[in-house]
Protein backbone atom coordinates (compact mmCIF):
# COMPACT_ATOMS: atom_id res chain seq x y z
CA UNK A 1 0.00 0.00 0.00
CA UNK A 2 1.42 3.37 -0.77
CA UNK A 3 0.27 6.79 -0.38
CA UNK A 4 1.59 9.94 -1.03
CA UNK A 5 0.87 13.46 -0.11
CA UNK A 6 1.07 16.76 -1.47
CA UNK A 7 0.56 19.78 0.20
CA UNK A 8 1.86 23.41 0.00
CA UNK A 9 4.83 23.76 1.85
CA UNK A 10 3.07 25.30 5.48
CA UNK A 11 3.25 24.68 9.07
CA UNK A 12 -0.15 24.56 8.91
CA UNK A 13 -0.63 21.14 6.75
CA UNK A 14 1.87 19.61 9.29
CA UNK A 15 -1.36 18.44 11.48
CA UNK A 16 -2.74 16.77 8.58
CA UNK A 17 0.34 14.95 7.16
CA UNK A 18 0.63 13.38 10.88
CA UNK A 19 -2.61 12.26 11.10
CA UNK A 20 -2.55 10.90 8.00
CA UNK A 21 0.91 9.02 9.39
CA UNK A 22 -0.92 8.17 12.54
CA UNK A 23 -3.81 6.54 10.88
CA UNK A 24 -1.49 4.73 8.16
CA UNK A 25 -0.06 3.19 11.43
CA UNK A 26 -2.99 2.43 13.54
CA UNK A 27 -4.74 0.50 10.74
CA UNK A 28 -1.55 -1.42 9.99
CA UNK A 29 -2.01 -2.40 13.43
CA UNK A 30 1.00 -1.04 15.02
CA UNK A 31 0.70 -1.14 18.71
CA UNK A 32 0.50 2.51 20.47
CA UNK A 33 3.96 3.78 21.16
CA UNK A 34 4.83 3.12 17.68
CA UNK A 35 1.91 4.89 16.37
CA UNK A 36 3.03 7.85 18.59
CA UNK A 37 6.48 7.95 17.70
CA UNK A 38 5.77 8.07 14.26
CA UNK A 39 3.54 10.57 14.33
CA UNK A 40 6.21 13.00 16.28
CA UNK A 41 8.51 12.14 13.84
CA UNK A 42 6.86 12.90 10.12
CA UNK A 43 5.90 16.24 12.24
CA UNK A 44 9.25 16.72 13.39
CA UNK A 45 10.96 15.78 9.35
CA UNK A 46 7.60 18.25 8.03
CA UNK A 47 9.00 20.87 10.23
CA UNK A 48 12.39 21.12 8.99
CA UNK A 49 11.37 21.34 5.60
CA UNK A 50 8.98 23.34 5.61
CA UNK A 51 11.30 26.11 7.72
CA UNK A 52 14.02 25.51 4.01
CA UNK A 53 11.36 25.43 1.73
CA UNK A 54 11.42 27.66 -1.61
CA UNK A 55 9.07 30.19 -2.33
CA UNK A 56 5.93 28.19 -3.56
CA UNK A 57 7.42 25.09 -2.81
CA UNK A 58 5.42 21.74 -2.70
CA UNK A 59 6.00 19.06 0.04
CA UNK A 60 5.92 15.82 -1.08
CA UNK A 61 5.15 12.62 1.47
CA UNK A 62 5.65 9.30 0.38
CA UNK A 63 4.33 6.49 2.88
CA UNK A 64 4.88 2.80 2.03
CA UNK A 65 3.16 0.23 4.17
CA UNK A 66 4.62 -2.50 4.69
CA UNK A 67 3.88 -6.17 6.82
CA UNK A 68 5.71 -4.82 9.54
CA UNK A 69 6.63 -1.07 8.95
CA UNK A 70 5.79 2.42 7.45
CA UNK A 71 8.58 3.85 5.43
CA UNK A 72 8.15 7.86 4.50
CA UNK A 73 10.06 9.39 1.89
CA UNK A 74 9.85 13.46 2.05
CA UNK A 75 11.08 16.08 -0.06
CA UNK A 76 11.43 20.04 -0.85
CA UNK A 77 12.45 22.38 -3.08
CA UNK A 78 14.97 23.92 -0.98
CA UNK A 79 15.09 27.97 -0.70
CA UNK A 80 18.56 29.04 -2.52
CA UNK A 81 19.85 30.29 1.33
CA UNK A 82 18.90 27.20 3.37
CA UNK A 83 22.23 25.43 4.06
CA UNK A 84 22.25 21.83 4.78
CA UNK A 85 19.87 20.54 7.33
CA UNK A 86 20.75 20.69 11.17
CA UNK A 87 21.52 17.15 12.03
CA UNK A 88 23.65 18.06 15.27
CA UNK A 89 20.32 20.08 16.63
CA UNK A 90 17.68 19.11 19.15
CA UNK A 91 14.76 18.30 16.76
CA UNK A 92 17.33 16.07 14.10
CA UNK A 93 18.41 14.18 17.78
CA UNK A 94 14.51 13.57 18.57
CA UNK A 95 14.08 12.41 14.67
CA UNK A 96 16.80 10.07 15.68
CA UNK A 97 15.35 8.58 18.81
CA UNK A 98 11.60 8.13 17.19
CA UNK A 99 12.92 6.80 13.78
CA UNK A 100 14.74 3.61 12.24
CA UNK A 101 17.18 4.71 9.77
CA UNK A 102 16.90 8.06 9.36
CA UNK A 103 18.54 9.93 6.17
CA UNK A 104 18.81 12.82 4.32
CA UNK A 105 19.74 13.13 0.51
CA UNK A 106 20.27 16.51 -1.17
CA UNK A 107 19.47 16.38 -5.04
CA UNK A 108 19.90 18.57 -7.87
CA UNK A 109 17.13 21.38 -7.73
CA UNK A 110 14.95 21.03 -10.40
CA UNK A 111 13.04 24.35 -9.52
CA UNK A 112 16.04 27.44 -8.55
CA UNK A 113 19.40 27.04 -6.83
CA UNK A 114 18.10 25.76 -3.01
CA UNK A 115 18.22 22.09 -4.98
CA UNK A 116 15.86 19.43 -3.61
CA UNK A 117 16.22 18.21 0.13
CA UNK A 118 15.11 14.43 0.77
CA UNK A 119 14.61 13.02 4.23
CA UNK A 120 13.41 9.21 4.51
CA UNK A 121 12.60 7.21 7.55
CA UNK A 122 11.46 4.17 8.63
CA UNK A 123 9.40 2.52 11.60
CA UNK A 124 8.70 -0.62 12.85
CA UNK A 125 4.86 -1.73 13.92
CA UNK A 126 6.78 -2.33 17.21
CA UNK A 127 8.39 -0.30 19.64
CA UNK A 128 11.70 -1.52 21.02
CA UNK A 129 11.52 -1.16 25.04
CA UNK A 130 13.75 2.08 25.60
CA UNK A 131 17.07 0.74 27.84
CA UNK B 1 -7.51 31.77 28.90
CA UNK B 2 -5.88 32.35 25.62
CA UNK B 3 -6.89 30.31 22.42
CA UNK B 4 -4.22 29.90 20.10
CA UNK B 5 -5.64 29.56 16.74
CA UNK B 6 -5.94 30.59 13.33
CA UNK B 7 -8.40 30.63 10.45
CA UNK B 8 -6.66 26.83 9.65
CA UNK B 9 -4.46 25.62 12.16
CA UNK B 10 -4.32 22.69 14.97
CA UNK B 11 -5.07 24.48 18.28
CA UNK B 12 -3.45 24.89 21.71
CA UNK B 13 -5.00 26.25 24.99
CA UNK B 14 -3.06 27.97 27.81
CA UNK B 15 -4.31 28.17 31.11
CA UNK B 16 -2.42 30.10 33.89
CA UNK B 17 -3.64 30.00 37.75
CA UNK B 18 -1.67 31.64 40.21
CA UNK B 19 -1.56 29.68 43.75
CA UNK B 20 0.13 32.25 46.72
CA UNK B 21 2.31 34.49 45.69
CA UNK B 22 5.36 32.14 44.13
CA UNK B 23 3.09 29.62 42.61
CA UNK B 24 2.06 29.33 39.16
CA UNK B 25 -0.02 26.64 37.20
CA UNK B 26 -0.12 26.44 33.81
CA UNK B 27 -2.60 24.12 32.05
CA UNK B 28 -1.29 23.07 28.46
CA UNK B 29 -4.29 21.78 26.37
CA UNK B 30 -4.17 20.02 22.72
CA UNK B 31 -1.24 20.45 20.14
CA UNK B 32 2.33 21.34 20.72
CA UNK B 33 3.59 21.82 17.48
CA UNK B 34 5.98 24.14 15.42
CA UNK B 35 2.43 26.48 15.40
CA UNK B 36 1.73 26.49 18.54
CA UNK B 37 5.22 26.29 20.50
CA UNK B 38 6.43 29.91 20.16
CA UNK B 39 3.58 30.79 22.18
CA UNK B 40 3.99 28.16 24.94
CA UNK B 41 7.65 29.36 24.97
CA UNK B 42 6.86 32.84 25.71
CA UNK B 43 4.06 32.24 28.33
CA UNK B 44 6.98 29.63 30.28
CA UNK B 45 9.57 32.56 30.68
CA UNK B 46 6.62 35.11 31.31
CA UNK B 47 5.60 32.84 34.13
CA UNK B 48 9.48 31.77 35.15
CA UNK B 49 10.16 35.54 35.39
CA UNK B 50 7.77 36.21 37.68
CA UNK B 51 6.88 32.62 40.29
CA UNK B 52 9.65 30.51 41.89
CA UNK B 53 7.69 27.73 41.55
CA UNK B 54 6.23 26.61 38.03
CA UNK B 55 4.14 23.51 37.61
CA UNK B 56 2.91 22.78 33.82
CA UNK B 57 -0.04 20.55 33.56
CA UNK B 58 0.52 18.50 30.55
CA UNK B 59 -2.82 15.92 30.93
CA UNK B 60 -4.64 17.68 28.51
CA UNK B 61 -1.88 17.92 25.87
CA UNK B 62 -3.12 15.46 22.36
CA UNK B 63 0.22 15.75 20.64
CA UNK B 64 3.67 17.03 21.64
CA UNK B 65 6.72 16.95 19.24
CA UNK B 66 10.00 17.87 19.06
CA UNK B 67 9.36 21.93 18.96
CA UNK B 68 7.16 21.31 22.39
CA UNK B 69 9.76 18.98 23.70
CA UNK B 70 12.46 21.96 22.84
CA UNK B 71 10.41 24.69 24.39
CA UNK B 72 10.18 22.47 27.31
CA UNK B 73 13.43 21.59 27.48
CA UNK B 74 14.96 25.50 27.52
CA UNK B 75 11.89 26.39 30.26
CA UNK B 76 13.63 23.52 32.49
CA UNK B 77 17.32 24.91 32.02
CA UNK B 78 16.13 28.13 32.23
CA UNK B 79 14.30 27.63 35.83
CA UNK B 80 17.99 25.43 36.96
CA UNK B 81 19.71 28.96 35.98
CA UNK B 82 17.33 31.25 37.80
CA UNK B 83 17.06 28.91 40.60
CA UNK B 84 13.19 28.27 40.09
CA UNK B 85 11.42 25.67 40.07
CA UNK B 86 9.41 23.71 37.10
CA UNK B 87 7.57 20.69 37.76
CA UNK B 88 5.73 18.72 34.84
CA UNK B 89 2.28 16.81 35.73
CA UNK B 90 2.37 14.60 33.34
CA UNK B 91 -0.54 11.81 32.92
CA UNK B 92 -1.67 12.09 29.44
CA UNK B 93 -0.20 8.87 27.39
CA UNK B 94 0.95 10.59 24.89
CA UNK B 95 3.08 13.45 26.57
CA UNK B 96 4.43 10.97 28.37
CA UNK B 97 5.23 8.56 25.56
CA UNK B 98 6.99 12.10 23.51
CA UNK B 99 9.03 11.96 26.61
CA UNK B 100 10.35 8.67 27.16
CA UNK B 101 10.96 8.00 23.74
CA UNK B 102 13.62 10.93 23.09
CA UNK B 103 14.96 9.74 27.01
CA UNK B 104 14.23 13.61 28.14
CA UNK B 105 12.04 12.52 30.84
CA UNK B 106 15.31 11.99 33.35
CA UNK B 107 15.82 15.88 32.70
CA UNK B 108 12.80 16.88 33.99
CA UNK B 109 11.18 17.00 37.50
CA UNK B 110 7.47 15.34 37.63
CA UNK B 111 4.26 15.53 40.56
CA UNK B 112 1.01 12.85 40.13
CA UNK B 113 -0.74 15.77 40.21
CA UNK B 114 -0.88 19.59 40.33
CA UNK B 115 -2.01 19.61 44.25
CA UNK B 116 1.56 17.67 44.62
CA UNK B 117 3.30 19.25 42.50
CA UNK B 118 2.51 22.73 44.51
CA UNK B 119 2.64 20.50 48.52
CA UNK B 120 6.17 19.05 47.26
CA UNK B 121 7.80 22.29 46.68
CA UNK B 122 11.24 21.74 48.17
CA UNK C 1 -4.59 25.46 0.97
CA UNK C 2 -4.48 22.34 -1.07
CA UNK C 3 -3.31 18.97 -0.96
CA UNK C 4 -3.13 16.41 -3.04
CA UNK C 5 -3.18 12.56 -1.94
CA UNK C 6 -2.21 10.15 -4.56
CA UNK C 7 -2.77 6.47 -3.38
CA UNK C 8 -3.10 2.73 -5.20
CA UNK C 9 -6.46 2.44 -6.12
CA UNK C 10 -7.69 0.09 -3.43
CA UNK C 11 -10.99 0.24 -1.02
CA UNK C 12 -8.22 -0.47 1.56
CA UNK C 13 -7.06 3.35 2.01
CA UNK C 14 -10.33 4.85 1.50
CA UNK C 15 -10.85 5.01 5.05
CA UNK C 16 -7.47 7.29 4.91
CA UNK C 17 -9.13 9.65 2.47
CA UNK C 18 -11.79 10.13 4.19
CA UNK C 19 -9.60 10.89 7.48
CA UNK C 20 -8.33 13.19 5.90
CA UNK C 21 -11.17 15.00 5.06
CA UNK C 22 -12.75 15.33 8.05
CA UNK C 23 -9.08 16.21 9.46
CA UNK C 24 -8.76 19.60 7.39
CA UNK C 25 -12.71 20.33 7.30
CA UNK C 26 -12.25 19.94 11.19
CA UNK C 27 -9.53 22.14 11.04
CA UNK C 28 -11.11 24.62 8.81
CA UNK C 29 -13.77 25.11 11.24
CA UNK C 30 -16.38 23.17 9.89
CA UNK C 31 -19.70 22.61 11.79
CA UNK C 32 -19.80 18.66 12.98
CA UNK C 33 -23.13 17.92 10.31
CA UNK C 34 -20.72 19.94 7.81
CA UNK C 35 -17.52 17.47 8.65
CA UNK C 36 -19.49 14.33 8.58
CA UNK C 37 -21.42 15.30 5.48
CA UNK C 38 -18.00 15.48 3.65
CA UNK C 39 -16.34 12.46 5.34
CA UNK C 40 -19.56 10.79 3.50
CA UNK C 41 -19.37 12.12 0.56
CA UNK C 42 -15.47 11.45 0.08
CA UNK C 43 -16.09 7.65 0.91
CA UNK C 44 -18.57 7.69 -1.71
CA UNK C 45 -16.81 8.70 -4.28
CA UNK C 46 -13.88 7.19 -4.02
CA UNK C 47 -15.55 3.56 -3.48
CA UNK C 48 -17.46 4.60 -6.95
CA UNK C 49 -13.68 5.23 -8.44
CA UNK C 50 -11.93 2.17 -7.42
CA UNK C 51 -14.80 0.26 -8.36
CA UNK C 52 -14.10 1.06 -11.95
CA UNK C 53 -10.42 1.13 -11.49
CA UNK C 54 -8.09 -0.06 -14.21
CA UNK C 55 -5.10 -2.40 -12.87
CA UNK C 56 -2.94 -0.94 -11.14
CA UNK C 57 -4.74 2.74 -11.49
CA UNK C 58 -3.52 5.39 -9.08
CA UNK C 59 -6.43 6.93 -7.45
CA UNK C 60 -5.76 10.58 -7.45
CA UNK C 61 -7.60 13.17 -4.79
CA UNK C 62 -7.04 16.92 -4.72
CA UNK C 63 -8.95 18.95 -2.03
CA UNK C 64 -8.46 22.73 -1.97
CA UNK C 65 -9.23 23.79 1.26
CA UNK C 66 -10.99 27.91 1.05
CA UNK C 67 -11.83 30.07 3.58
CA UNK C 68 -16.18 28.66 3.66
CA UNK C 69 -15.56 25.34 1.84
CA UNK C 70 -13.74 22.77 0.90
CA UNK C 71 -13.49 21.79 -2.99
CA UNK C 72 -12.50 17.95 -4.34
CA UNK C 73 -11.20 16.33 -7.34
CA UNK C 74 -11.00 12.85 -7.60
CA UNK C 75 -9.71 11.16 -10.31
CA UNK C 76 -8.89 7.64 -11.71
CA UNK C 77 -8.03 5.82 -14.69
CA UNK C 78 -11.55 3.54 -15.43
CA UNK C 79 -11.36 -0.16 -16.56
CA UNK C 80 -11.83 -0.43 -20.52
CA UNK C 81 -14.69 -2.90 -19.31
CA UNK C 82 -16.23 0.30 -17.17
CA UNK C 83 -19.09 2.00 -18.45
CA UNK C 84 -20.25 5.64 -17.26
CA UNK C 85 -20.83 6.27 -13.69
CA UNK C 86 -24.11 4.97 -12.33
CA UNK C 87 -25.74 8.28 -11.60
CA UNK C 88 -29.23 7.00 -10.85
CA UNK C 89 -27.63 4.70 -7.95
CA UNK C 90 -28.49 5.04 -4.30
CA UNK C 91 -24.49 5.63 -3.70
CA UNK C 92 -25.00 8.54 -6.45
CA UNK C 93 -28.56 9.93 -4.80
CA UNK C 94 -26.35 9.55 -1.44
CA UNK C 95 -23.73 11.78 -2.94
CA UNK C 96 -25.83 14.22 -3.87
CA UNK C 97 -27.52 14.70 -0.65
CA UNK C 98 -24.46 15.36 1.00
CA UNK C 99 -22.05 17.56 -0.68
CA UNK C 100 -23.07 20.34 -3.06
CA UNK C 101 -22.02 21.05 -7.12
CA UNK C 102 -21.49 17.66 -7.86
CA UNK C 103 -20.09 16.99 -11.32
CA UNK C 104 -18.23 14.16 -12.99
CA UNK C 105 -16.35 14.10 -16.24
CA UNK C 106 -14.89 12.13 -18.76
CA UNK C 107 -11.67 12.89 -20.27
CA UNK C 108 -9.67 10.94 -22.88
CA UNK C 109 -7.58 8.20 -21.24
CA UNK C 110 -3.89 8.46 -20.76
CA UNK C 111 -2.95 5.25 -20.19
CA UNK C 112 -5.58 2.71 -21.74
CA UNK C 113 -9.23 2.33 -23.49
CA UNK C 114 -10.92 2.99 -20.06
CA UNK C 115 -10.52 6.92 -20.28
CA UNK C 116 -9.99 8.66 -17.41
CA UNK C 117 -12.62 10.02 -14.65
CA UNK C 118 -13.11 13.06 -12.88
CA UNK C 119 -15.72 13.36 -9.97
CA UNK C 120 -15.58 16.86 -8.00
CA UNK C 121 -17.79 18.34 -5.25
CA UNK C 122 -17.74 21.10 -3.06
CA UNK C 123 -18.68 21.22 0.52
CA UNK C 124 -19.32 24.31 2.64
CA UNK C 125 -18.33 24.66 5.66
CA UNK C 126 -21.70 25.04 7.43
CA UNK C 127 -24.44 22.43 7.22
CA UNK C 128 -28.09 23.98 5.58
CA UNK C 129 -31.00 22.54 8.00
CA UNK C 130 -32.56 19.61 6.56
CA UNK C 131 -36.37 20.74 5.25
CA UNK D 1 -18.33 -11.57 18.54
CA UNK D 2 -17.24 -11.96 14.91
CA UNK D 3 -14.17 -9.10 13.96
CA UNK D 4 -14.15 -8.28 10.16
CA UNK D 5 -11.01 -7.15 9.92
CA UNK D 6 -7.33 -7.78 7.51
CA UNK D 7 -3.85 -6.35 7.33
CA UNK D 8 -4.69 -3.30 6.65
CA UNK D 9 -8.49 -2.02 6.65
CA UNK D 10 -10.98 -0.64 8.90
CA UNK D 11 -12.81 -2.55 11.20
CA UNK D 12 -16.38 -3.30 12.03
CA UNK D 13 -17.98 -5.85 14.71
CA UNK D 14 -20.73 -7.49 14.83
CA UNK D 15 -22.31 -9.24 17.91
CA UNK D 16 -26.01 -10.63 17.94
CA UNK D 17 -27.89 -11.59 20.98
CA UNK D 18 -30.84 -13.57 20.73
CA UNK D 19 -34.19 -12.53 22.92
CA UNK D 20 -36.65 -15.32 23.01
CA UNK D 21 -37.47 -17.30 20.52
CA UNK D 22 -38.27 -14.77 17.40
CA UNK D 23 -36.16 -11.43 18.21
CA UNK D 24 -32.54 -11.26 17.90
CA UNK D 25 -30.54 -7.63 18.53
CA UNK D 26 -27.28 -7.17 16.41
CA UNK D 27 -25.18 -4.35 17.35
CA UNK D 28 -23.41 -2.89 14.98
CA UNK D 29 -19.49 -1.50 16.10
CA UNK D 30 -17.44 0.78 14.65
CA UNK D 31 -16.97 2.13 10.29
CA UNK D 32 -19.71 0.44 8.20
CA UNK D 33 -18.22 1.63 4.26
CA UNK D 34 -17.70 -0.44 1.07
CA UNK D 35 -15.09 -2.68 3.05
CA UNK D 36 -17.36 -4.07 5.51
CA UNK D 37 -21.11 -3.64 3.82
CA UNK D 38 -20.87 -6.88 2.44
CA UNK D 39 -20.02 -8.42 5.74
CA UNK D 40 -23.25 -6.42 7.64
CA UNK D 41 -25.71 -7.30 4.70
CA UNK D 42 -25.26 -11.20 5.01
CA UNK D 43 -25.48 -10.51 8.69
CA UNK D 44 -28.70 -8.71 8.40
CA UNK D 45 -30.46 -11.03 5.95
CA UNK D 46 -29.47 -14.39 7.93
CA UNK D 47 -31.36 -12.95 11.35
CA UNK D 48 -34.05 -11.49 9.01
CA UNK D 49 -34.39 -15.32 8.20
CA UNK D 50 -34.79 -16.96 11.08
CA UNK D 51 -36.02 -13.82 13.27
CA UNK D 52 -39.48 -11.96 13.51
CA UNK D 53 -37.78 -8.70 15.02
CA UNK D 54 -34.40 -7.80 14.03
CA UNK D 55 -32.78 -4.64 16.30
CA UNK D 56 -30.16 -3.40 14.93
CA UNK D 57 -28.38 -1.29 17.39
CA UNK D 58 -26.28 1.40 15.69
CA UNK D 59 -25.01 2.97 19.04
CA UNK D 60 -21.56 2.06 18.20
CA UNK D 61 -21.43 2.84 14.92
CA UNK D 62 -18.06 5.41 14.14
CA UNK D 63 -18.70 5.85 10.34
CA UNK D 64 -21.77 4.67 8.43
CA UNK D 65 -21.29 5.74 4.18
CA UNK D 66 -23.57 5.13 1.35
CA UNK D 67 -22.77 1.35 1.42
CA UNK D 68 -23.98 0.93 4.83
CA UNK D 69 -27.23 2.94 4.67
CA UNK D 70 -28.09 1.06 1.41
CA UNK D 71 -27.25 -2.39 3.83
CA UNK D 72 -29.70 -0.97 5.66
CA UNK D 73 -32.28 0.57 3.62
CA UNK D 74 -32.58 -3.34 1.48
CA UNK D 75 -32.90 -5.04 5.06
CA UNK D 76 -35.68 -3.20 5.77
CA UNK D 77 -37.08 -3.35 2.34
CA UNK D 78 -36.32 -6.87 2.99
CA UNK D 79 -38.63 -7.02 6.25
CA UNK D 80 -41.21 -5.25 5.12
CA UNK D 81 -41.56 -7.85 2.22
CA UNK D 82 -41.39 -10.72 5.06
CA UNK D 83 -43.82 -9.46 7.50
CA UNK D 84 -40.56 -8.97 9.80
CA UNK D 85 -39.72 -5.76 11.78
CA UNK D 86 -36.85 -4.12 11.58
CA UNK D 87 -36.38 -1.65 14.21
CA UNK D 88 -32.85 1.19 14.75
CA UNK D 89 -31.53 2.05 18.04
CA UNK D 90 -29.74 4.93 16.70
CA UNK D 91 -27.96 7.55 19.16
CA UNK D 92 -24.58 7.94 17.70
CA UNK D 93 -24.53 11.16 16.08
CA UNK D 94 -22.55 10.33 13.06
CA UNK D 95 -24.99 7.65 12.24
CA UNK D 96 -27.75 9.53 13.22
CA UNK D 97 -26.59 12.72 10.87
CA UNK D 98 -25.85 10.26 8.33
CA UNK D 99 -29.79 8.72 7.78
CA UNK D 100 -30.70 12.18 8.37
CA UNK D 101 -28.86 13.82 5.83
CA UNK D 102 -29.51 11.40 2.92
CA UNK D 103 -33.23 12.12 4.48
CA UNK D 104 -33.70 8.12 4.45
CA UNK D 105 -34.38 8.69 8.60
CA UNK D 106 -38.32 8.18 7.77
CA UNK D 107 -38.09 5.02 5.92
CA UNK D 108 -37.32 3.64 9.40
CA UNK D 109 -38.86 2.45 12.21
CA UNK D 110 -36.86 3.55 15.65
CA UNK D 111 -36.61 2.93 19.66
CA UNK D 112 -34.77 4.96 22.13
CA UNK D 113 -33.01 1.70 23.20
CA UNK D 114 -32.89 -1.61 22.97
CA UNK D 115 -35.38 -2.59 25.77
CA UNK D 116 -37.84 -0.43 24.26
CA UNK D 117 -37.01 -1.75 21.11
CA UNK D 118 -37.91 -4.95 22.11
CA UNK D 119 -40.94 -4.06 23.96
CA UNK D 120 -42.47 -2.07 21.62
CA UNK D 121 -42.88 -4.81 19.05
CA UNK D 122 -46.31 -4.73 17.48
N1 LIG E 1 16.74 12.70 22.37
C1 LIG E 1 17.18 13.94 22.62
N2 LIG E 1 16.85 14.89 21.78
C2 LIG E 1 17.26 16.13 21.99
N3 LIG E 1 17.98 16.51 23.02
C3 LIG E 1 18.35 15.60 23.90
C4 LIG E 1 17.97 14.28 23.73
N4 LIG E 1 18.47 13.60 24.75
C5 LIG E 1 19.12 14.45 25.50
N5 LIG E 1 19.07 15.67 25.01
C6 LIG E 1 19.66 16.86 25.61
O1 LIG E 1 19.74 17.98 24.81
C7 LIG E 1 20.68 18.85 25.42
C8 LIG E 1 21.33 19.73 24.43
O2 LIG E 1 22.47 19.12 23.93
P1 LIG E 1 23.74 19.95 23.49
O3 LIG E 1 24.76 18.99 22.98
O4 LIG E 1 24.14 20.85 24.63
O5 LIG E 1 23.22 20.92 22.32
P2 LIG E 1 22.71 20.55 20.84
O6 LIG E 1 21.69 19.47 20.92
O7 LIG E 1 22.12 21.85 20.37
O8 LIG E 1 23.93 20.14 20.07
C9 LIG E 1 21.64 17.99 26.16
O9 LIG E 1 21.63 18.42 27.51
C10 LIG E 1 21.07 16.63 26.04
O10 LIG E 1 21.09 15.98 27.27
N1 LIG F 1 -30.91 10.29 -0.44
C1 LIG F 1 -31.26 9.07 -0.89
N2 LIG F 1 -30.30 8.28 -1.36
C2 LIG F 1 -30.63 7.08 -1.81
N3 LIG F 1 -31.83 6.57 -1.80
C3 LIG F 1 -32.83 7.32 -1.36
C4 LIG F 1 -32.58 8.59 -0.89
N4 LIG F 1 -33.74 9.10 -0.50
C5 LIG F 1 -34.66 8.21 -0.72
N5 LIG F 1 -34.13 7.10 -1.25
C6 LIG F 1 -34.88 5.88 -1.56
O1 LIG F 1 -34.23 4.97 -2.35
C7 LIG F 1 -35.24 4.07 -2.86
C8 LIG F 1 -34.80 3.47 -4.14
O2 LIG F 1 -35.19 4.28 -5.20
P1 LIG F 1 -35.60 3.69 -6.63
O3 LIG F 1 -35.89 4.84 -7.51
O4 LIG F 1 -36.65 2.64 -6.41
O5 LIG F 1 -34.28 2.91 -7.10
P2 LIG F 1 -32.85 3.47 -7.55
O6 LIG F 1 -32.33 4.41 -6.49
O7 LIG F 1 -32.01 2.23 -7.63
O8 LIG F 1 -33.06 4.15 -8.86
C9 LIG F 1 -36.45 4.85 -2.96
O9 LIG F 1 -37.44 4.18 -2.23
C10 LIG F 1 -36.15 6.16 -2.35
O10 LIG F 1 -37.15 6.55 -1.49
Amino acid sequence: MSLELRTTASALVIPTIRSVAADLAARADFDLDSIDDLRMAVDDVCAMLVRIAARDATLSCSFIVRADRIELAAEIDADASAGPLPTKSFGWRVLESLADDVSVAYLPGVHGEGGRVCITLAKGAVAVPQT
Amino acid sequence: MRHVSSDFADIMDLQVTEHGSDARIVTVLGEVDALTAPELAAFLTAQLATARVVVVDLDGVDFLGSAGLSVLFEANQQAGRQDRVLRLVCNSRIANRALEATELKEHFSFADNVPDALTDSP
